[in-house]
């Protein structure tokens, strides 16, 4: 199998900002990703947990791409948790068909 | 039979009414950690649907009794209270309640908007004793959901902050939409529209999914408060005495001075009461979701366990009869 | 009063009714980016709901009334148009709409099955205006789902091609259960036969439960598919007017042939306006479930917005209204 | 009519009741592999319903006709019996199953334990027939769901061993709070003791939602049963032909049993019947919860395939009115 | 602690295809694997959003194993995404219990 | 971007033990996590599918933080391991400011 080296980045951040993210991603390179919905959790911001009347829920974006792309995203995404909840991180994850990331 | 005693039977009614108990049976099962949980789906679907039954039937009604004078007073004196009210809780939350800018600003738009559930609690309690009130309300209701938020903005001085960031700006958009066309403000007046324009003959193919379901749909959903409300308060560090006080005399005070001003409007006793329970009432749902994506930095810990943890079922469970038997007094 | 009149005040009605209604406030609440949502599994249950309530009402009514020649004819006429009219949408799609292969066969798939929300639509519409149709159209809906479905794959040439690669072959079987035991269909078909087994005993135990909640249950969905409407037609790039012309332009053609067709066998002015509205109908959730296994390389882009976002809104405001008054006037 | 022309009757009403026929629609379903599937969460909420029907309007009526001495017999009585049930069908799985220690436990706290649904389905089967029965079985339904899973956690030696590790004596009071606060005992006796303190003032705001909606929901809950029980029976090769015939001997037992007690305490004709109904009824959500705590080394694919795949289908198809047909036998 | 390196698999994929995969993998010797559900993402295929009308869910599914089944994995999967959506990414893991996977 | 190297654990266990694994991940010295929840799967002990009746769901506990939580937390999960169904994964991610994690 031909594998290439790509970056994996999994962001973790509040319902609303997920349209912003996305189009960021779609603007430093990113040619996809897929978003989770989580259950609870907890950080520094406090602990949350998805329930039908209050709607804290975080979203998982996973996305995988060229480590350029990576990068610029760090940049945004650093001044956008300097402002709001969330966390990333960044690994290596191999893939096929590397044209396509 | 004297004052007191029909507002001690009126508290007792309302004690015994089975969203109130359901409510109770949720804060128990909440408070000795069972491992009830209403899925989340279903709880925001039944939101979904008392808010759909609650303009509807308020277009309907409003239709039926003609866009009076009353609703233009009601809801311009509703629109005010919710804009004016965030000031005063500001204040008194910064002082009184020692907390920071942000946050006393964040939970000032929560006690100034309104809460859907109340509400609907509010004016089954109306129905069950045969008080009669005005369809409109329905639309007051959504009409007070928005001011407080901008209130809130201008407070925190956040449309300012918000353009700061490079990133911030981004949600700008993201902020106006979710401030004036959030979901339950949507579905609110949307399904009012939708009643008025239907009227009696809508009405009457949505009989009985708009009436005989409500309060069933009312107790499972509160079932699901009462569990929010027990985990709000057990997880709540942030909480002391001042802020409890707060998130108790408030709806008291906001409370008497919605009465006052609807009895010197001379709107109806009924509605007088709706008016008194909606500025009493904390939002939960239009309001953290607006302070999310524009306050950040404000502790959602103190505005949610506040809003859902005390004030709610302080309203459901003393505050709606109380505020019904201060304004017959007023009413005289 | 004039036909022209008669059909106008018959539109008019339709606009009015509230599941009409709610679809629009879904689809301006998406227009305008509102982040009104309907939880996904809800919307899935209310569409089972409703799949329920159709077959099993269908099934009661067609007990009732013997399972007559008409049934018979009505559904091997429906089986003929749902297989016959993929292969003239290819050709429309093809020349005329300037898709590839594989997207026009898919396309087609959806125009020649139906959509079960479309003939929820236009049953309560005929049943608002007082005109009758039979039981057993719930069990023609049902026969129409797939023999689209077929047509498409055989026009695709997907059968084969599916062999073609070790891993497609592995999918067959889950293709085929996706065609012949798709949940809609087993479903539908299902409450049908539940319908006719349990009859009069049945529907008076389920009465309010499959009556007097459907038409609440069809607002919620509708709102729903207003939402979703609304953001497909939005991003849509892949749209241009032809295939938009096609979208609005095949509903019209394919009821009028169901509708001449209903004519010459002599079915009900209820029925074959049921009929029409079937054959109007594009299907979205069958068709792209089974389009997504077979002809995975078809733009579901292109398919779902056409189907969703421009036929169904299209058949929900103006065609069904207008597909009955053509009947009325070949009925005349 | 004859004794057992009148027990065929019964058993042929029984399968064409529309919730038996939908289980059985949703079991072809599962075991055709359609990919008809009930949300999820659409299912919880489904089940949360109907223990808040059964329990209110137990409560209700129990209210009504007093807290009697029959509760208090028919309640000693259920406990008894699910406490005393494990111990026996432990024995049986043992020897004759040929199940380890472990898993053996486990089974024999999900037969000595109890079905909401089947009991469900047991009281319409009841009132279908018109056979009267008293509101508080929906407190022994509630009170019979516990102990045997105490007494299986003896018979395991489980409270020992679960101090074993320092890992699992953190878990002891999840185990203790899943044990005697599931969420199911909790929403069923509190709904029991609202409807009790609402009375009929409450039904009449519930009416409706509790009653004209229960079997519909029953029906949809029993499609999703249907499709559960299939799988299971499909995955489940560590089923042989002794444990089937237990999952089918031992509700047969254990009914009778029931019935001999019910009968020498004078309960009515209805409340034996119901109380056999439970005491063949096998847990499929309490026992699990607690087993996976408690005992996560026994073989859920055996507990589980059993009392969903195997007792509950027989309960519900030919268990019911069995039971019910040897109850008159016995009260002649 | 003993750690052992292991291979972990993240398949996006259509719902339609989970039951295939699963066998897959377990004929390729993966003792085990977890599926989760996203809400919303995009790709080369174009967007989708988990609604309850159109039902384009994807899913993803976790799977931790051996190297060399991952290997033969990947040549099924690389089959696989020649005719449908999906993306699959591969990374080294250290797990307890090295003798379960 | 100034990029810490971190220990993310991906923790796979019954709904029933996450408020324990909580608690344990924040004593060990992790400062957040998140969870998810699974819609089927398959291990050891047999398959498993989210239903609305049968209660099996397993969840995700995701947690990012200092190596030495990490190996804290194992210790105590290879312990629970021993009773309970589950499985953890230990990878390596870069996180941005360091100093929360
Ligand atoms: N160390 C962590 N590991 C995993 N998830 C985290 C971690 N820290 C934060 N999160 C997630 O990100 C959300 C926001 O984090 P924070 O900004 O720290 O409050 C939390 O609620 C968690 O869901
Ligand atoms: N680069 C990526 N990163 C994360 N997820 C992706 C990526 N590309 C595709 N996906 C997911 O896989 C699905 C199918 O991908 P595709 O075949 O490229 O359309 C997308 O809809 C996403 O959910
Ligand atoms: N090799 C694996 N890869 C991914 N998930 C796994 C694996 N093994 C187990 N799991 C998950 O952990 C659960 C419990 O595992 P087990 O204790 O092996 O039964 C399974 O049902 C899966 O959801
Ligand atoms: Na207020
Ligand atoms: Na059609
Ligand atoms: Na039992």
């Amino acid at each position: 199998m031909k594998l290439a080296t790509r970056t994996k980045l999994e962001i973790f951040v509040e319902a609303h900002a997920v349209d912003e993210i996305e189009r960021m991603l779609r603007g430093m390179g990113f040619r996809g990703c897929s978003v989770f919905a989580g259950v609870e959790g907890a950080g520094s911001h406090g602990s949350w947990r998805q329930t039908g009347v209050e709607e804290a829920g975080m979203r998982l974006v996973v996305t995988i791409g060229a480590e350029q792309a990576a990068q610029a995203a760090l940049v945004w995404l650093e001044n956008y948790f300097a402002a709001y909840p969330g966390v990333v991180a960044l690994s290596e994850v191999k893939v096929l068909r590397a044209e396509r990331f | 039979m004297g004052a007191l005693e029909s507002i001690v039977a009126g508290a007792a009614a309302n004690l015994l009414a089975p969203a109130v108990l359901f409510f109770a049976l949720g804060a128990i099962a909440g408070w000795l950690k069972s491992d009830l949980t209403i899925p989340e789906q279903a709880a925001k679907t039944l939101a979904l649907y008392l808010m759909v039954c609650i303009g509807f039937k308020g277009g309907v009604e409003a239709r039926a009794s003609g866009l009076t004078a009353e609703l233009v007073s009601a809801g311009g004196f509703g629109l005010l209270l919710s804009f004016a009210a965030p000031f005063a809780a500001y204040a008194a939350l910064r002082s009184f309640g020692g907390l920071d800018r942000v946050t006393a600003a964040a939970t000032a738009a929560h006690y100034g908007s309104v809460s859907v559930v109340t509400f609907a609690a509010g004016s089954e309690y109306l129905r069950a004793i045969g008080v009669e009130f005005g369809g409109y309300m329905a639309a007051v209701l959504a009409l007070m959901e928005t001011p407080a938020i901008l209130a809130a903005l201008l407070i925190a001085g956040a449309p300012g902050r918000i353009q700061a960031s490079a990133q911030s700006a981004r949600f700008k958009p993201t902020l106006w939409r979710e401030v004036f066309l959030n979901g339950a403000a949507v579905v609110l007046i949307g399904s009012f529209v939708i009643g008025v324009m239907s009227g009696e003959r809508g009405m009457a193919r949505l009989d009985l999914f708009v009436n005989a379901l409500f309060q069933g749909a009312l107790c499972l959903f509160l079932l699901d408060m009462g569990l929010v409300a027990a985990r709000r308060l057990a997880e709540a560090p942030q909480l002391n005495v001042r802020l409890i006080a707060f998130a108790i005399g408030w709806p008291l005070l906001s409370a008497n001075v919605a009465l006052l001003g609807a009895h010197a409007l001379h709107l109806s006793l009924g509605d007088a009461s709706l008016l008194a329970v909606l500025a009493a009432s904390a939002s939960y749902i239009a309001a953290p979701a607006a302070m999310r994506i524009a306050l950040p930095k404000a502790d959602a810990g103190v505005y949610l366990s506040l809003s859902l943890g005390v004030t709610f079922p302080f309203n459901l469970l003393v505050g709606i009869p109380l505020y019904h038997a201060a304004a017959r007094l007023l009413y005289g």
